[in-house]
């Protein structure tokens, strides 16, 4: 391929500036990119903290297993909704349908269950196959057609809005009773034991895709992570992961002998296999690699020949697809549905969770581990004012007020990214 | 050198509204050959490239390869048809770094996991041999390059590919001394090893170092493709900056208004 | 635009008398079911049986598109406007304007402060709520609270109904607190009147205070989300939960012993009654009608037709079906079959 | 200045290009244009027509005089906030605030009135005032501290809502009875003859200022607009303006002889002032002329010595007091304030319509006729499925569907640009 | 010629993030003169003249006007010191047209009113003083101009202020013959009427065709600044590619490692 070009005898670019190989060495490098502004997810983490901290001291409860294991079940929905809007931010486009959407496929799985009687996997595929047909056509109109996303999506609000009502006969609830679909995200919990081996098999994937990556970079004479930082990485995760089954798998029920309220909530599990598998598809592929591009430069991307429409209309796809899982989620919490799923607020929060994270409305700017770390800084709000049990008025603007503080921590500390140069 | 073309396209007209742009542009590229685009600020040059690449939609006019008449409707056509373009406006993702760049629309796989180690080390090579020194890690994002590691990014990223047309649209433009004589170097090499490649410049030393046929563009129109053996300096400038030049170029009349608004 | 304009006018002072059209603009769909799915049937129903036509709206909770409503109703002809406010300003901008332009109207279901409509046909809300503080308490009762930690799930804060409920029940629960009776637990307004915000206020509640011994839930949506999260603990049928508006979801919660009770009202006679009146108006006759409600800002009476609320345990909820506002056939579903039987209903 | 570089013999750029004088040729090149894609507001108006014409089949009361006022009283406060939302969405921000902001404004206008027994101009003067203080605030945040607009208008969403709640007593709504404000957007007329008055001063108005430029450029030596043009748009705005004006005094009432309703409503002529204003600004001023300059390039913005903080602070202050304006107007409509005032729908509909209208979501591309063309569009489709009375579920979705109708007529008119490679 | 530098910065250094990009550099800027700055591709010209112009906040150094210390925060500081710059990434706004980015900042109006015929007239004449041609009216969107023709109009933005220190950085890139004319002579009669001027370029000849001195960036240093009669063309290009030529340049010791991340 480049034999054309491979003619020179000068050493390669990187040659003489291999990093050193110390922890210490590497530790100072990396503090030299944080003061110098490229921090990653920190804030986030940092207003995470803060957050946390001061919850738990206005409500000592906010620190018990019980409310440990309440957040991930009260966020999951808007977290799941979450991540397919970090597919459609990445391409600058919006996708104001998402929450109604999510309604939508709720609804159509609540109906197969109850009306027509299906079993739950029948169930769960249509309402996922609702989703990719929304997508598809939202993504048809904005890339074939043409017309705005923000345009094409308001008109989802509305439509499915309608659709919404009109599948749950103009208003009425529609339970869910099925065991299945309930476990989700209202009481399915993994045997304790089993969410020990889970970390345990993690952790060892973890560790072994760094290792292998790590021996064939030096095979190939190109600049490695240090081995220390790799045992720093996996240990973090090790700690993280361990404190965190071991919470979850403290007894949270308030009368054992009735029941017993262990483990790891499902809908964790759930969560956690799809946000590792669409963070590799954004940046261990191909396709993901072309959400960027598309998203940084459209005609650029354009002229490197990659197929623009087809990346458009696959993140409308993956965005309603999650919007459906979300509605899943969000009709199991509720054991129903009701013409209100995914209304409300839902929209905004799930936009809010990502954009928090650090993804850019404008394109080619964000990670899926935004949504989750957005969306946890949003169920954390969530989840704490609800201890805190104050009048509705004050409730609203008290949280807006959390909600600034905690992006103005962000905002404050990435100043010094745009000082430096970097934005 | 060789008798058919490897890539022609003839009577091109293409309009941006009510402004014509280009008229009835005929255009030849050879194997083997450097073929120098010449031309005024404002010309068509690059307009001229971006309808071979499929960039803009040409309103009429004919594309053939290798004698076989083609449709290319998109940048996508034109690399199946094996032609690698740089682009003055460069077009790089900023959001990306200098590898994802150089690779982005032909990863290298392994399986469905993208081979960054092979991309690196050949993204590192290539820079290599166009003499950047400069660049501190290929994993830089190419935002934070200068310009001329820009372009230089772009180049490389073109001549990977060992397509079979090769169009530098400029690129010197933003070189210093000795990058702008490793791409000329290059641009040399290319056509000796069968390619053909298409060379736009201002910089008349540059052309005639290496270009074996030159092609002057005027207000739209192809003045004149010659030999570059055949032509002086003087007159290509007189070419490029009037149109013709003695028998060479266009009809005196019309010169004037062929590319304002027609009243 | 300017060729029809005549002909409207001129058409519209005919039309009043010639052909009796009704205007009726609900409120929402969201915030109970009922509108969509009972009053809207009932009232068609009434109209269809009396031969006039009807234009049924709804508002779909947003005021803005209520006024559009009632200005598109105006300008269509209607002659006689019911409305079932969703505010009393809006409320009384709309009579307003249709007073002026010589269009009857009756507040259905809910009083416009103020706005002076010829009849005012609804149940009593501060009643419902009264029904179910005293429901609360039978189950409390029953279950042999002692000094039950009482939660409250508020209806919407933006829903003046929601306000009226409260007054009644807080009218019960409000001297049981003071004696020392029940001990008052956290009090919370659930945001348009949104299931899955309820789940997550009250499993906050129940973090908070994991002693819940009962719960006053506003309607059945918001006791089906406190039901859903005592589930989990298994706290299900152990705290009496309330609700309103007898949905299907409800009677089935009480069926299986999740719920205590829940307020039947009983929509089609309120339609009916409603019907009548606005067919006789649009006739052009004053009907007489029993009942008064005093309008408190305006101090005036407004005739008016009051039903009254039901509330419906395990024992009653056959009254429900027998009443045909639940089919059998919607309640009796799977485990429930059962359950129908055990309460005698067929 | 320029001595120093106007010493070339060369003849100006334009010389010999001068663009023919007569009509048809104009019309010609006018053509070239439209077919070359670059059309302005003619899709948006083409969508409106459909739409008109539609609606008018299907119920032919849709052109009467009543309905035609109907259309101006119900877009007027959606109009008001999109023409606002056109300057934040100028600098490709985004102000998810503006709804409830208003919802504010229109409660401090209320609360002072009944509460305070304050005069109506103090009360309107204090809702704008607080207005500019919402509009300050999110400036400085989002300008001087650097949190997404996103981000922070979501926190004021939230936040607004809140205080919306406590201004009005959580839950309760307050009734405006002063006739001033009433007489706003609820049942102010303006007299028959002071419409004619005022239509003939502006079209005299619009000619002088056309014929001036023109004057202008001759003496100067630059292209002009031909007098016939000129002559064509002077009588398009008499005769359209003259048909308006004509339908709106004709007798709109049912009962005459207890009310007569004739005349342009009185919020015609507040929003048409304010529109003519905010176009000035945008269009003729160096202000206006910066805001574009910041929402194409900010960089280049900067690099050209404007001060791009204090840009980016005063658009949302334009945003909020006109979010301000938009409550003032819905308060008059509504003759009271409640808890919902500027929610629901009422943000996303004056989004869309500055959207639909033609402004970019990415900034510098938008114009303040955008958002009146667009909110007439939005008006006309609430307004019609108003009169086509049909259930709740298949309203949204029929409005979504119409929506997207409209907006599809835009973009497929405008599909020609990007082929003639204009976007 | 005159002692005291009009502008002079000293010192300066500047990273991004963890790459220092410029090393404790001084520089000197002469009233009636032109002084080009030439430096490999990468070697921190653009960053340099950034730093000056307020773009990029100096991470320490200091920055005299006259022979008086002033403090530059952002470019409306430089520009009211009357330092006016042509970058080499040109910022343009594309959704404006050719005149509106030329007086952008610094509109003409009459009163409240933007003065739109003056300005189209002035931006009419500048455009034409620099050769240009191909532009169809100043009315156009430069999102729609050539290469050359963007350049043209950064070029006459900056020209038009008469602004004491004149900064061009790479004007001629993309500049066809005639055009580059034209630009080289209007650097030197900006210079000869006093002036200061500094020029950016990768072309020696038109380095030495119009420059009284020449400052050499070699790998974030300042290698050297001499008046252009002192050194041929051949010693240049040396402290461009090496750092240093004879006893000119940056001392031998580490120059390897100046620019790379420190260990
Ligand atoms: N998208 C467009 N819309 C309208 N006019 C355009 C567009 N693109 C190019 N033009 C016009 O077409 C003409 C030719 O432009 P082109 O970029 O092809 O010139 P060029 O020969 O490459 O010049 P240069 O040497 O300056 O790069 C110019 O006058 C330009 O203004
Ligand atoms: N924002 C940035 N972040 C990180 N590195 C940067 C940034 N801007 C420039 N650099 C680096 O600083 C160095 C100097 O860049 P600069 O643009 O000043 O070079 P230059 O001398 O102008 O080169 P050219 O001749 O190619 O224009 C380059 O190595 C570049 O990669
Ligand atoms: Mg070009
Ligand atoms: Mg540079």
């Amino acid at each position: 391929m480049s034999n054309i070009v491979v003619t020179s005898e000068q050493p390669p670019v990187d040659a003489g500036q291999r990093p050193p190989a110390g922890l210490a060495a590497y530790a100072r490098n990396y503090g030299a990119r944080v003061r110098g502004g490229d921090m990653g997810a920190l804030p986030a983490l940092l207003g995470l903290v803060v957050l946390c901290v001061g919850f738990g001291i206005a409500r000592p409860v906010f620190f018990s297993a019980t409310n440990f294991a309440n957040l991930f079940t009260q966020g999951a929905a808007v977290v799941a909704i979450a991540m397919g809007l970090v597919f459609v931010l990445l391409l600058g486009e919006i996708d104001l349908s998402a929450g109604f959407a999510s309604g939508v496929c709720g609804a159509v799985l609540a109906v197969l269950l109850t009306e027509h009687h299906l079993p739950w996997y029948v169930a769960v595929l249509a309402a996922l196959v609702t989703g990719v047909v929304i997508g598809t056509i939202i993504g048809l109109l904005v890339a074939k057609v043409g017309i705005p996303s923000f345009v094409v999506t308001l008109a989802g609000f509305l439509a499915f809005q309608g659709v919404l009502l009109l599948l749950v006969n103009n208003g009425t609830n529609i339970s869910v009773t099925d065991p299945t679909i309930k476990a989700i995200d209202s009481d399915g919990q993994l045997p304790p034991a089993v969410s020990w081996v889970l970390l345990i098999l993690t952790v060892v994937a973890f560790a072994a895709v760094r290792l292998t990556r790590r021996a064939g970079r030096i095979k190939r004479g190109l600049v490695a992570e240090p081995l220390s930082v790799i045992i720093l990485r996996v240990g973090a995760l090790a700690v993280i992961g361990g404190v965190a089954v071991y919470v979850l798998n403290l007894e949270r029920s308030r009368n054992p002998a009735v029941v017993s309220l262990r483990g790891v909530p499902l809908v964790v599990l759930i969560l956690a296999v799809i946000a590792v598998l669409w963070t590799f598809v954004l940046s261990r592929t191909a396709y993901g690699r072309h959400i960027y591009a598309v998203g940084g430069n459209r005609e650029a991307a354009r002229r490197a020949g990659i197929n623009v429409d087809r990346i458009r209309i696959s993140v409308f796809v993956i965005g309603s697809t999650m919007a459906a899982v979300g509605g899943i989620i969000a009709v199991s919490r509720a054991n129903s549905v009701d013409p209100n799923t995914g209304g409300s607020n839902v929209l905004l929060y799930a936009v809010g969770a990502a954009v928090i994270g650090g993804t850019s409305l404008f394109g080619g700017k964000g990670r899926v581990i935004d949504a989750v770390l957005g969306g946890a800084l949003m169920a954390v709000i969530e989840n704490g004012m609800g201890l805190m049990g104050v009048s509705a008025g004050i409730k609203y603007a008290f949280t807006g007020a959390v909600l600034l503080l905690a992006a103005g921590v962000d905002a404050l500390s990435r100043r010094r990214a745009a000082a430096a140069g970097l934005r | 050198m060789a008798a058919t073309p490897l890539l022609e396209v003839r009577g091109i007209n293409k309009s941006f509204g009510p402004v014509q742009v280009l008229r009835d542009v005929d255009f030849a590229i050879y194997p083997g050959e450097v073929t120098a685009l010449v031309g005024d600020n404002g010309a068509g040059k690059s307009t001229l490239v971006k309808c071979i690449g499929g960039i803009h939609p040409i309103d009429s006019g004919e594309y053939y390869v290798e004698g076989q008449p083609v449709t290319v409707h998109s940048p996508r056509d034109a690399a199946q048809l094996g032609v690698e373009i740089v682009y003055q406006d460069l077009a790089l993702c900023d959001n990306l770094d200098i590898v994802q760049n150089m690779f982005l629309g032909r990863e290298r796989r392994n399986g469905l996991v993208l081979d960054e180690i092979t991309m690196e080390q050949l993204a590192t090579n290539t820079l290599a041999s166009l003499s950047v020194r400069t660049v501190k890690s290929v994993r830089q994002l190419v935002a934070s390059l200068s310009g001329g590691q820009r372009q230089t990014v772009a180049i490389a990223k073109a001549v990977l590919w060992n397509s079979r047309v090769v169009i530098l649209d400029e690129p010197t433009a933003a070189l210093g001394v000795a990058q702008t004589a490793q791409v000329l170097e290059l641009v040399r090499r290319l056509a000796d090893t069968g390619h053909a490649v298409v060379l736009i410049s201002h910089n008349m030393n540059d052309v005639f170092a290496v270009s074996d046929r030159i092609a002057a563009l005027y207000l739209g129109r192809m003045a004149a493709q010659v030999k570059a053996t055949d032509v002086t300096h003087a007159q290509v400038v007189e070419l490029i900056t009037a149109g013709r030049s003695g028998d060479l170029g266009l009809a005196p009349t019309g010169a004037e208004t062929v590319n304002g608004v027609q009243s | 635009a300017c060729g029809n304009s005549n002909k409207s006018s001129s058409g519209n002072g005919s039309s009043e008398t010639k052909t009796p059209k009704i205007g009726v603009i609900l409120p929402d769909s969201k915030t109970s079911a009922r509108w969509e799915t009972a009053d809207r049937k009932f009232l068609q129903q009434a109209f269809d049986a009396a031969g006039v036509k009807a234009d049924i709206q709804n508002a779909q909770g947003d005021k803005t598109a209520f006024q559009t409503i009632a200005d598109q109703m105006i300008t269509n002809g209607a002659t006689v406007l019911m409305i079932v406010n969703l505010d009393s300003g809006t409320g009384k901008a709309v009579l307003d304007k249709a007073k002026s332009q010589g269009v009857a109207t009756i507040d259905y279901d809910r009083l416009t402060l103020g706005g002076g409509a010829q009849y005012y046909v609804s149940f009593d809300n501060t009643k419902v709520g009264e029904l179910q503080g005293q429901g609360l308490v039978k189950c409390l009762a029953d279950k042999g609270a002692q000094k039950p930690v009482v939660a409250e799930l508020n209806g919407s804060p933006t829903d003046n109904n929601a306000t009226l409920f409260k007054n009644g029940y807080d009218s019960v629960l409000k001297p049981k607190y003071d004696s020392g009776e029940y001990v008052k637990g956290p009090d919370v307004a659930v945001p348009d009147w949104d299931n899955a915000q309820a789940a997550t206020i009250f499993e906050q509640m129940l973090t908070q205070k994991p002693d819940i011994k009962g719960v006053l839930a506003a309607n059945d949506g918001l006791g089906n989300a406190a039901i859903t999260v005592l589930k989990k603990q298994k706290l299900n049928g152990q705290v009496p939960v309330t609700g309103q508006d007898a949905t299907v979801q409800g009677l089935q919660n009480i069926l299986a012993g999740d719920q205590c009770m829940t307020v039947y009202k009983a929509v089609k006679k309120e339609a009916q009654a409603a019907a009548d009146l606005a067919i006789s108006l649009a006739k052009g006759q004053k009907k007489a009608v029993d009942g008064k409600v005093t309008d408190p800002t305006t101090k005036k009476d407004v005739p008016s037709v009051l039903l009254t609320p039901v509330a419906i345990t395990k024992d009653n909820v056959k009254d429900v079906v027998d009443d045909g506002y639940v089919s059998a056939a919607d309640l009796c579903t799977g485990d429930f079959a059962a359950k129908c039987t055990a309460a005698g209903i067929k």
